[in-house]
C-alpha cells in the first residue's frame, strides 16, 4: 500500500539543538531522520509509530522513521531539513537559486529495511 | 569564575543580546537566558570538533592545509566560494577577496534561505523595520510560512507577539496575532486567528488579499483553501490597524513561487501603507546570513549569487548560486565556510561536492566535513572570536569572545587570510 | 615620503593664495615651509592647478541605507562594472558605487575627505564597516538625532543639559561627527505613517514641534562647541512652496549665539531640494532667489547645493514620508526603513530627465543657490550623492559654475521651464578657479572645524590634488577642458602618499575617521545613564551595553576633543 | 550572406564558455584569423575562440550580412548572439543560456533547445527556437523593471518559468507548454501560448496593452483576474495571421474567428492587462 | 479652341483645372461586405464638393478577404481634404460616427507609412471613445513593420482602428464633361466613364455615381453664395445666357469629377474615363472644365491623357 502526500520541510527546535551539538551526534540524527505523519495516513499504509517508511519523489527517495501526529492533517507530511530529506528534492532552482523544497508530491510506503545511518549516506555520498 | 553579561547568541537571526554565560576553566558551564538551541550551542560548542587540520581525512599541520587549499583554489576555473551565515563579518569579507582573487563565485546560503526575498526586492522595494519598531508599536502582528517557535525561539517575547513596549505596554493583549501557515503548527496556540492555506497556494492568497485592500471585490467563494469572507475581514483589520506587521519565513520563500510570493507580500504592505503604516520583515535564520548579505553588498554591489571570473562581479540567481552551479556539475572546487551543504543541498548538487576537491572551513565535524578533500578547524565566532553580525533586521551587533579556541584554531578571517596570502605568493 | 610639488597654480583660499606659482612641500603627511629638494620626491605641476585635496561634506557613502539603494539597484550596477586591478578592488560604480569605487574614484576626483551624512545611532558599526571598506579617503559620520527619542523626551522637558549630555554620549557611543536631523519630528511620525507639515505641527505622541527640536538642537550645538553646526536636512522637503519652510527654519535660529569664533550656527543641506517655490507642481518655480537674499544678509546659515544631475539615480534619504510621497510620484520600487526609538530611511530610484520641467527647474534652483549667494564660503558644491545625481559628475557641476556658456548649452537641451520659472538664465557670474576651491574644499573644511583640511599652509594634512589644465589659459568657453581635468586628477595625494597618478589609483591607504569626543560632568552623565538604562530596557531591542562603537572598528581614528562644559 | 561555420571541437563542457563573440557584430570586418583569436571566457580563464571551435567559411564586410552557422549542440556556450544588431545566427543544436540576450536587430534561429534568459531585454529581432526554452525567456533582469521591448521570439517547444517578466513590447509565441508566471509583472507586449498554460499566469501584470492570448488549455488563473466576456475580437485574426504568415505557424488559422474568454487584471496591482482563452469545444 | 478626335467624338484641346488636396485611405472591413459597404457609404455620404462640405470622399473599391489584413471583406474610401490639418477633423468625425457606430467594423490605414507624405493620428484621437477602457495594439515592435491599433470597447463586441493613417499630397477636381445629344446618351456615357475611372487605383469619384450635373462656376450673382452652378454650360439656358459654352445639338451635359492619390491617377482615370464615354453613341463633345489656371496648380490637358492619341 502507498499513498501520495504533500511533504513539507523545515527546521524544528530539537534539530536546531541537535545541531548545535554536533551533526554527528545522535541527537542531531534522531532530530531529523523521520517523517511526520497523520495517524489516519499511517494507518493506510500500515505503519506505526517508530517504523520506517520509504519516501519518494519524483526526484529521489530516502528511508525514515515514522513519527504520528495529529497536528499533520491527513494528506501531509513534515520532514525536517537534513541529509535524509535532500535526497527527496529537485535541484533545478528556476533561475533563482533555490530550489522547491516545500510542497513537494511525495509517496509513502513501509520500507524493507531500516533508514540509513549517517555514516551510510555518507558512504554512498562520497561514491 | 567569569560571568559575560549581555553576550550576543550566534545562533539564529535574533541575535538575543541579553544572555549570561558563565565560563569556568576555558569550559561553558552556565548559560542564561538563553533559548533551547541557544543554551545546546554554548554548553556544546566543545563537541564533536574538527581536532586537526585535514588533508583527505589525514591530520596535517595548518600550514600543509592552507597551502593545498591555495593550490586547489588557484588551480580551479570555476571554484565557489560558500557557506558564510554562520561566522563574522570579517570572515565574510575576506571570503569576498579571496573570491576575486582566484576568479571564483562567492554564494551565501541566503541562497537557499531567504534569496527570494532579496529578488523581491530588487524588483519592488520593501517597507520594514527594526524589530524594536515593531516591539513599541505594532497592533497586528501576522506570521506568514514561519515558525518562531521552533526557529526562533525567542522572538515572540523578545520583539513581537508578546513584547511591551513605548506605545504597547500591554504586550500581547494589545495586539491581534495572525499566523498563517500549510499545517496547523504550535503556532495556532498563539494566535488570534490561525489560517490554513493550502501548500503552494500562499501566493494566490496573497495576490487576494492586496486586491481587496485595493477595494476590488473577490469574486470567487475561497482562495487557497480561505473562505472568502475571512480574506475580507482580515484586509479590513489590516487597514484599520495602527501599525501592522508581518513577519515572513522560509514557508514562502521555499515553496512554489519563491520570489513571487514575497512580492505578492511586498506589494502588499506596500499598498497598505496607504491606509496605515505596515512592514514586512523577513525572519532570517542563521545569525549573520542577514550580515553574509550586507558585506557582499557593499563590498560587490551584490548581496549573494557573485561571479568574479571576469574580474568584476557579476550576480546572477540561478546561474551562479551554489545549488545551481553543483548541480549543474559546474563548480570543479569549492570552498564551504560555516555551512554544512552537503547534509542540507539536493542530493545532487551535495554529490558534486563530493567529486570535487572541496576545503571546509568549521569549528565542528558536518556531512561536508567528512566528504572534503581539505578541512580546516575554525574557532567558534561568538564563543571564541569577535566579529560582527546583523540582526535580520540589519542591526549590526559586536559578537564577543568567551574564551581561548582550542591550541592552534584560528578564527575564519585569519585562516582566509592565509590562504589569500598563499594564493597571492 | 617627503614631497614637493613645483611650480604650479596654487589656489589656498583659507591662506588667501589665489592662483599663485608656488611650491608645496610634504614631509611625513603634512604640509611644512620648505623642504630641501634632494631629500623629496619633485612633482613638477607647472601649467597646472594646486589645490588642497577635495572636502565633502555630504555624500551618501556608508551604512545601511546606501547599502539598501545598493542592494536594491542590479540593474543600476550592471551598468558600470569595475574590474579588479594590481592595487585596486574590484566592485561596481554608478548610483550606489560599492564601497571600494567609492574611495578610488573620490580620489581620482582630486578628493581626500568624504563625510557620510546620515547615521542611524543603532546602525553605527555598520556605517563604520563600510567606511573602513572606503579606502584613501578621511571620512566621518553624522548621527541622526532630529527623531530621536532620547532628543524629543528632552526637548519636550525643555532639558537642554540633559540633550547636551545625551548629544555628547551619542557622539561617543556612534563614534560620530555632528549633528544630523532629518525633516524633524515627521521621521517619527512617520512610524505611524504621517509627516509633519512645518516648523510648528505637533509630532505624533509628543508633545513638540519642529521647531523646538531644531532651536534646542542648534543651541545645545552650540553650547558644547561642537566644530560643526547642526546640519539639518528641512521640513517639507520636496513639497512645492517649501522655500518658506526653509526660510522660516533659518529664521527660527536667527537668536542661538555661535559658538566662540564662528559665525554660523545652520548648516542647510541640499538646499535645492527646499527652495521650491509655486503651489503644486504645475505653478512650480524657483525659490531660490529668496532664499539667496535671506543668506545674503544673515551670516548664520551655510548651505550646500544638492545640485540636480540628468541621469538616473537612487534617491536616499532619512526622510522617510518623502521618499513614499516620491514613491507614489513615479510609482518606482520603494524601500522605507524604520530604526527603533531614533530614525528612518527610505530608497527610491530616480531619473532626473532633462524634458521634465520640474526636473528642469531642479537643475537650475541647484545653479541659482550657489551663484545668487555672493559668499561662496557658505555655500558648498554637492549632488547630495546619490540622491541629485552620483558625486562623480562634480566636475560637470563645476563646469556649470564657471561657466555661463556651459549653463546655456545644457539650459537649451533641457525644458525651457529652467528658463521660465528661475531666474538662471540673467545670471552672468562664472565661479573662478579660487572660488572653485573655496566651495569644494577651503569651505566646507572651514564650516566643518576641519582645521587640517582644505588648505595648503604648514600643519594642514598633506592631501593635494593637482589638475592638469592652465589657469592663465582657460576661458569659460573651455568647459568641456575643466570638466575632464576636474575628473581625472593628474595627482592626488594623500597624507603626503600619492594616491593617483593620470587618473588612476596608484596606492590605497586606509583613511582616518573623524570622530567627536566631549567629555560630559559626572553627575549629568549619572543622571543620563539611569534614563538611558531605562529607555534601552523597555524600548530598545539591544542591550545598553552593546550600543556604544567598540574600537575595533575604528582602526584609523582621529578624536577631536570638545569640551563642552566649562 | 557570408556564411562563416564555427565547428565546436568540444563537446559537453561542464564549465560553460562565454562568447558573446559569436555575433555578426563582432565579426564582420575581420579576417578569420582574428575571429580565431577573438575572446572567449571558461570560468576565470580568458582563451580564444579558435581553441573550441573550428572557424571557416567567409566573413562579410557589414555584421547585416554576416551568417554564422554553429554546426553542432552548443549548450555549453552562453551569451551566442547577445546584443547583436544585424545579421543572422544559426545554432545547429542546442545553445546555452542567454542567448540573443540584449539583441536589438537582426535573427538567431537554433535548432535545438536553449538555456535560461534567452532574448533577456532584448529590444529588437527574431528568435526562433526550434525545441524548448529554458526559464525566463525574455525576461527582465533582476532588478530591472523592463524585460523584453521588442522583437520576436518564437519557440516551438515549450518555455520555462517567468517567460515575459517586465515584458514591454515585442512578441513571443509558445508553440508547446508554459511554466508558471509567465508574462509576470508585463506592461506591454503579447504572450501567445499554444500549448498548456501553467497557472500563475499574467501575475502582477499592469496595463499597456499587455496581452496573454491562451489557444491551448490553461490550469488555473489567478483569483485576480476577472472574467468580462466571451467575444470574438477583430484584432485577433490579426494576430493569428501574422502568426501564420510571417512565424509559419499555420496552426494559428485555425483559431480565426473561434470565441475567446476575456480576463483582466491583475487585480493585485490594480492592472488591466488581458488573458484570453480560446473557448473550448 | 483646337479639337482632337476620339472614336470620332470631338475632344477639346483644354485642360482640367486641379488642385492640391490631402488625401487619405481608409480601409473598412467587416463581418462580410454589406457591412463594410454600408459602414463606407454612411463615411463617405455627403462629402461631393468642399464647396459645402468638410471633405471630399467616395468609395475606391472593395477589398477581397486577401487583400485585408484581417482577412474579411473590405471596402476601401479615400477621403481628401484641403490640407493636412482640415483632413484630421472629417476624418475622426465621420468615422467616429460612421464605422465605429456600424457593426462589426475595423479601420486600418490604406496608405503604407513608407508611401504616405504624412500619418495621422486618427486612431489615436478616436481611442478616447473608449473611456479609458481602449487597449493599446502593438504589431511587430522590433521585427516586423510596427503597427499599432486601438481597440476600443464597444456594445456589439470591440471596435479596432488603426493608430495612424498615411495621408498624401493628391489631387482634387480632375474631370472631363461630356456632351450629348439628349439625357440619355449623356447619362449613359458617365456612368460608364465612372466604371472605367474606379478600375484605376487611387481614384475616387465625390459626387453621386460619380457625377455631377450641376457642374458648378466660382462666384455667382448672390453675395452670400460662393459657387453656382455651370450657367455657361447649362443646354436650357444656351441661347439666352450671354456666353454660353454649349455647342449646337448638344442637350445634356454631365461633369464627371474625381480626385486622386496623385497625379498620374487622376490622369489615367480621366483617359479611362473619357474613352469609356467617347463609346456611346450621341456623345458630341468632351471637355474639361478650368478656371483659366488662376486656381488650381495642376492642368491636366486632355491631349495629354489620351497620350496625343487623335484619331
Amino acid at each position: 500500500m502507498e499513498i501520495t502526500v504533500t511533504l513539507i520541510t523545515g527546521r524544528t527546535a530539537e534539530q536546531g539543538v541537535g545541531k548545535e551539538i554536533g551533526k554527528t551526534s545522535e541527537r542531531y540524527q534522531r532530530g531529523v531522520n523521520y517523517i511526520l505523519l497523520n495517524p489516519r495516513d499511517a494507518e493506510r499504509i500500515g505503519v506505526e509509530e517508530g517504523a520506517a517508511v520509504e519516501v519518494s519523489t519524483l526526484h529521489g527517495s530516502t528511508r525514515v522513521w515514522c513519527k504520528l501526529s495529529e497536528d499533520i492533517e491527513a494528506g501531509m507530511a513534515f520532514i525536517p531539513l537534513g541529509p535524509w530529506a535532500n535526497r527527496l528534492f529537485d535541484p533545478e532552482t528556476h533561475g533563482t537559486g533555490i530550489p522547491s523544497v516545500k510542497g513537494v508530491e511525495a509517496k509513502i510506503r513501509r520500507a524493507e529495511g531500516e533508514p540509513p545511518t549517517l555514516e551510510e549516506l555518507l558512504k554512498e555520498l562520497k561514491g | 569564575m567569569p560571568v559575560y553579561r549581555s553576550v550576543v547568541c550566534p545562533f539564529c537571526g535574533c541575535l538575543c543580546d541579553d544572555l549570561e554565560i558563565t565560563v569556568e576553566d576555558n569550559r561553558i558551564v552556565k548559560v542564561r537566558n538563553g533559548c533551547a538551541i541557544s543554551t545546546s550551542k554554548f554548553l556544546h560548542h566543545h563537541e564533536n570538533r574538527v581536532e586537526n587540520p585535514l588533508i583527505d581525512g589525514k591530520p596535517v599541520a595548518l600550514e600543509e592545509a592552507v597551502k593545498e587549499a591555495a593550490e586547489i583554489l588557484k588551480s580551479a576555473r570555476r571554484p565557489l566560494i560558500y557557506g558564510l551565515s554562520s561566522t563574522e563579518c570579517g570572515a565574510i569579507a575576506k571570503a569576498i577577496e579571496l573570491a576575486e582573487l582566484i576568479g571564483g563565485v562567492v554564494d551565501n546560503t541566503a541562497s537557499v534561505c531567504h534569496g527570494p526575498t532579496i529578488l523581491a526586492l530588487q524588483t519592488l522595494g520593501e517597507s520594514k523595520c527594526t524589530l524594536g519598531t515593531v516591539r513599541n508599536r505594532a497592533d497586528l502582528i501576522i506570521y506568514w510560512g514561519c515558525n518562531p517557535l521552533e526557529a526562533h525561539i525567542r522572538h515572540l517575547t523578545r520583539y513581537s507577539a508578546m513584547a511591551r513596549g513605548l506605545y504597547t505596554s500591554g504586550g500581547r493583549k494589545d495586539r491581534y496575532v495572525v499566523a498563517v501557515d500549510v499545517r496547523e503548527t504550535r503556532m495556532k496556540r498563539v494566535a488570534d486567528l490561525f489560517l490554513k492555506v493550502n501548500p503552494g497556494g500562499d501566493y494566490e492568497l496573497l495576490s487576494a488579499l492586496r486586491a481587496v485592500v485595493r477595494g476590488y471585490g473577490l469574486d470567487v467563494d475561497e482562495v487557497s483553501g480561505v473562505p472568502r469572507d475571512v480574506i475580507l475581514e482580515l484586509a479590513e483589520r489590516m487597514k484599520k490597524s495602527r501599525f501592522g506587521a508581518i513577519f515572513f519565513g522560509l514557508g514562502l520563500t521555499q515553496s512554489e513561487g519563491r520570489h513571487m510570493n514575497i512580492e505578492a507580500a511586498i506589494g502588499l504592505v506596500a499598498d497598505l501603507n496607504h491606509h496605515t503604516k505596515f512592514v514586512l520583515i523577513p525572519m532570517r535564520g542563521h545569525y549573520n546570513v542577514a550580515g553574509a548579505n550586507t558585506v557582499t553588498t557593499w563590498q560587490t554591489g551584490y548581496p549573494y549569487a557573485v561571479d568574479f571570473s571576469r574580474g568584476y562581479p557579476r550576480y546572477n540567481p540561478g546561474e551562479y548560486t551554489a545549488v545551481d552551479l553543483l548541480a549543474r556539475g559546474e563548480a570543479d572546487a569549492a570552498l564551504i565556510i560555516a555551512s554544512d551543504p552537503a547534509a542540507h543541498l539536493p542530493y545532487k548538487a551535495a554529490r558534486r561536492l563530493a567529486e570535487i576537491p572541496t576545503i571546509v572551513l568549521d569549528p565542528k565535524r558536518s556531512m561536508t566535513s567528512m566528504i572534503s578533500r581539505v578541512v580546516i578547524p575554525t574557532a567558534a565566532a561568538g564563543i571564541e572570536a569577535e566579529g560582527t553580525a546583523y540582526r535580520m533586521d540589519g542591526i549590526p551587533i559586536r559578537l564577543k569572545k568567551l574564551m581561548e579556541p582550542p591550541e592552534g584554531v584560528l578564527p575564519d578571517a585569519e585562516v582566509l587570510s592565509l590562504i589569500i596570502e598563499e594564493v597571492m605568493r | 615620503m617627503n614631497l614637493i610639488i613645483k611650480g604650479g597654480y596654487v589656489y589656498d583660499p583659507i591662506n588667501k593664495v589665489n592662483g599663485e606659482k608656488m611650491d608645496i612641500y610634504i614631509k611625513d603627511g603634512k604640509i611644512v615651509e620648505e623642504l630641501p629638494e634632494h631629500k623629496a620626491k619633485v612633482i613638477d605641476a607647472s601649467g597646472m592647478v594646486v589645490m588642497p585635496g577635495g572636502v565633502d561634506l555630504h555624500s551618501h557613502i556608508a551604512g545601511s541605507k546606501i547599502n539598501l539603494g545598493r542592494l536594491l539597484r542590479p540593474e543600476d550596477h550592471r551598468k558600470d562594472p569595475v574590474p579588479r586591478t594590481r592595487v585596486t578592488r574590484a566592485g561596481v560604480g554608478y548610483s550606489c558605487p560599492s564601497t571600494y569605487i567609492a574611495g578610488y574614484r573620490y580620489a581620482q576626483m582630486g578628493y581626500t575627505t568624504v563625510m557620510e551624512p546620515a547615521m542611524p545611532p543603532l546602525g553605527a558599526r555598520h556605517v563604520h564597516e563600510e567606511l573602513n571598506d572606503t579606502p584613501i579617503v578621511d571620512k566621518s559620520a553624522y548621527p541622526l538625532f532630529g527623531n530621536n527619542y532620547f532628543v524629543l523626551k528632552y526637548v519636550r522637558e525643555g532639558d537642554l543639559e540633559m540633550l547636551k549630555a545625551f548629544i555628547a554620549w551619542l557622539m561617543r557611543a556612534t563614534r560620530g561627527y555632528a549633528i544630523k536631523i532629518v525633516n524633524p519630528g515627521g521621521v517619527e511620525s512617520w512610524k505611524w505613517g504621517k509627516n509633519v507639515d512645518g516648523l510648528d505641527d505637533t509630532v505624533e505622541g509628543f508633545d513638540v514641534t519642529p521647531r523646538q527640536i531644531i532651536t534646542s538642537l542648534a543651541r545645545a550645538n552650540e553650547e558644547l562647541g561642537l566644530p560643526h553646526t547642526i546640519h539639518l536636512h528641512c521640513n517639507n522637503l520636496g513639497v512645492p512652496g517649501n522655500y518658506q519652510t526653509t526660510l522660516e527654519t533659518m529664521r527660527a535660529v536667527e537668536d542661538v549665539k555661535p559658538k566662540e569664533g564662528r559665525e554660523n550656527t545652520l548648516h542647510i543641506v541640499h538646499c535645492q531640494f527646499n527652495a521650491l517655490a509655486g503651489d503644486s507642481w504645475a505653478t512650480l518655480r524657483s525659490g531660490a532667489p529668496e532664499i539667496a537674499k535671506y543668506v545674503n544678509s544673515h551670516r548664520h546659515v551655510t548651505l550646500d547645493l544638492g545640485q540636480v544631475i540628468f541621469t538616473d539615480t537612487t534617491t536616499m534619504t532619512g526622510d522617510g514620508p518623502w521618499q513614499f510621497r516620491l514613491y507614489n510620484l513615479t510609482g518606482n520600487k520603494w524601500v522605507n526603513s524604520d530604526v527603533e526609538m531614533e530614525a528612518g530611511a527610505g530608497v527610491v530610484p530616480y531619473t532626473f530627465r532633462k524634458k521634465n520641467p520640474v526636473n528642469a527647474i531642479q537643475w537650475a534652483i541647484g545653479l541659482e543657490l550657489a551663484l545668487l549667494i555672493y559668499d561662496p564660503w557658505r555655500v558648498y558644491m554637492t549632488t547630495d550623492h546619490p540622491n541629485g545625481g552620483p558625486f562623480t559628475f562634480y566636475p560637470k557641476v563645476i563646469a556649470w559654475l564657471m561657466s555661463r556658456k556651459a549653463r546655456t548649452d545644457t539650459m537649451l537641451e533641457i525644458h525651457r521651464a529652467a528658463m521660465r520659472k528661475t531666474t538662471l538664465a540673467d545670471i552672468y557670474r562664472e565661479y573662478d578657479f579660487y572660488e572653485i576651491a573655496i566651495t569644494t574644499r577651503a569651505a566646507p573644511a572651514k564650516v566643518l572645524g576641519l582645521g587640517e583640511k582644505g588648505h595648503l599652509g604648514p600643519g594642514a594634512d598633506g592631501d593635494v590634488a593637482i589638475y592638469d589644465i592652465n589657469p592663465t589659459e582657460w576661458r569659460p568657453s573651455m568647459y568641456r577642458e575643466v570638466e575632464k581635468a576636474f575628473s581625472r586628477a593628474k595627482y592626488t595625494i594623500k597624507g603626503g602618499e600619492i594616491v593617483v597618478v593620470d587618473g588612476e589609483v596608484v596606492s590605497t591607504p586606509l583613511g582616518k575617521t573623524y570622530w567627536v569626543d566631549v567629555e560630559i560632568p559626572e553627575d549629568l552623565e549619572g543622571e543620563l545613564m539611569k534614563d538611558l538604562e531605562e529607555g534601552f530596557r523597555n524600548y530598545y531591542t539591544i542591550s545598553l551595553s552593546n550600543y556604544p562603537v567598540e574600537d575595533a572598528y575604528l582602526p584609523v581614528q582621529r578624536r577631536v576633543e570638545v569640551v563642552g562644559w566649562r | 550572406m557570408m556564411e562563416l561555420r564555427l565547428k565546436p571541437k568540444v563537446s559537453g563542457l561542464s564549465i560553460p564558455l562565454e562568447a558573446e563573440v559569436i555575433s555578426p557584430d563582432v565579426i564582420a570586418g575581420k579576417t578569420l584569423r582574428e575571429v580565431e583569436e577573438l575572446r572567449v571566457y571558461h570560468g576565470n580563464r580568458a582563451e580564444r575562440l579558435g581553441e573550441y571551435f573550428e572557424v571557416e567559411g567567409e566573413v562579410a564586410a557589414e555584421p547585416g550580412e554576416q551568417l554564422i552557422v554553429v554546426e553542432g549542440d552548443v549548450s555549453w556556450v552562453k551569451y551566442i548572439g547577445a546584443g547583436m544588431t544585424a545579421g543572422k545566427v544559426v545554432v545547429k543544436g542546442d545553445a546555452g543560456m542567454h542567448l540573443g540576450s540584449k539583441m536589438s536587430g537582426g535573427e538567431i534561429i537554433v535548432e535545438g533547445s536553449v538555456g535560461d534568459w534567452a532574448g533577456a531585454e532584448m529590444t529588437g529581432g527574431l528568435i526562433r527556437i526550434g525545441g524548448d526554452a529554458g526559464d525566463l525567456l525574455g525576461a527582465a533582469y533582476r532588478g530591472s523593471p523592463e524585460g523584453m521591448r521588442g522583437g520576436c521570439i518564437f519557440v516551438e517547444g515549450s518555455a520555462g518559468y517567468e517567460t515575459g517578466t517586465g515584458m514591454r513590447r515585442g512578441l513571443i509565441v509558445i508553440g508547446g507548454d508554459a511554466a508558471p508566471f509567465t508574462g509576470a509583472h508585463m506592461n506591454g507586449g503579447v504572450i501567445f501560448i499554444l500549448g498548456r498554460a501553467a497557472k500563475r499566469l499574467g501575475a502582477q501584470m499592469k496595463g499597456n496593452g499587455s496581452l496573454i492570448i491562451c489557444l491551448g488549455e490553461v490550469e488555473e488563473l489567478l483569483p485576480t483576474f476577472v472574467y468580462d466576456t466571451t467575444y470574438t475580437p477583430t484584432f485577433m485574426r490579426i494576430y493569428l495571421k501574422t502568426l501564420s504568415e510571417k512565424l509559419g505557424i499555420k496552426r494559428a488559422e485555425e483559431y480565426i474567428g473561434r470565441p475567446f474568454r476575456r480576463y483582466r487584471g491583475d487585480r493585485a496591482v490594480g492592472g488591466d492587462g488581458e488573458i484570453l482563452v480560446v473557448e473550448r469545444g | 479652341m483646337e479639337m482632337m478626335r476620339v472614336n470620332g467624338v470631338e475632344v477639346e484641346d483644354t485642360f482640367a483645372e486641379a488642385f492640391r488636396m490631402w488625401g487619405c485611405r481608409v480601409i473598412i472591413t467587416a463581418k462580410n461586405q454589406k457591412w463594410a459597404d454600408t459602414a463606407a457609404m454612411e463615411m463617405t455620404g455627403f462629402a461631393t464638393s468642399v464647396i459645402m462640405c468638410d471633405c471630399e470622399a467616395g468609395i475606391e473599391r472593395r477589398l477581397s478577404e486577401d487583400e485585408t489584413p484581417d482577412g474579411r471583406p473590405g471596402t476601401a474610401v479615400i477621403v481628401f481634404a484641403h490640407s493636412k490639418k482640415t483632413l484630421i477633423e472629417p476624418l475622426v468625425r465621420r468615422i467616429g460616427q460612421c464605422v465605429l457606430t456600424c457593426p462589426t467594423t475595423a479601420v486600418y490605414n490604406g496608405i503604407p507609412e513608407e508611401e504616405a507624405d504624412a500619418m495621422l493620428d486618427i486612431g489615436k484621437r478616436l481611442r478616447f471613445f473608449g473611456d479609458g477602457y481602449q487597449v493599446k495594439m502593438r504589431l511587430g515592435d522590433g521585427w516586423l513593420r510596427r503597427r499599432r491599433f486601438w481597440r476600443i470597447p464597444v456594445m456589439e463586441g470591440e471596435f479596432l482602428i488603426e493608430e495612424i493613417l498615411g495621408a498624401k499630397k493628391g489631387v482634387g477636381g480632375g474631370n472631363f464633361i461630356i456632351m450629348g445629344v439628349d439625357e440619355d446618351s449623356t447619362l449613359e456615357a458617365a456612368e460608364r466613364a465612372v466604371e472605367a475611372i474606379h478600375r484605376v487605383p487611387g481614384v475616387i469619384t465625390p459626387f453621386p455615381g460619380g457625377l455631377c450635373r450641376s457642374g458648378s462656376k466660382v462666384g455667382s450673382r448672390y453675395p452670400f453664395l460662393r459657387a453656382s452652378t455651370n450657367t455657361p454650360f447649362c443646354p436650357a439656358i444656351k441661347h439666352t445666357y450671354p456666353e454660353s459654352q454649349v455647342p449646337e445639338g448638344v442637350n445634356s451635359i454631365i461633369e464627371v469629377v474625381l480626385n486622386g492619390l496623385d497625379e498620374a491617377s487622376v490622369r489615367r482615370a480621366m483617359a479611362e474615363g473619357i474613352r469609356a464615354a467617347v463609346e456611346v453613341e450621341g456623345v458630341k463633345r468632351i471637355t474639361a472644365v478650368n478656371f483659366g489656371g488662376k486656381l488650381g496648380k495642376y492642368q491636366i490637358y486632355l491631349r495629354d491623357c489620351l497620350g496625343g492619341e487623335v484619331s
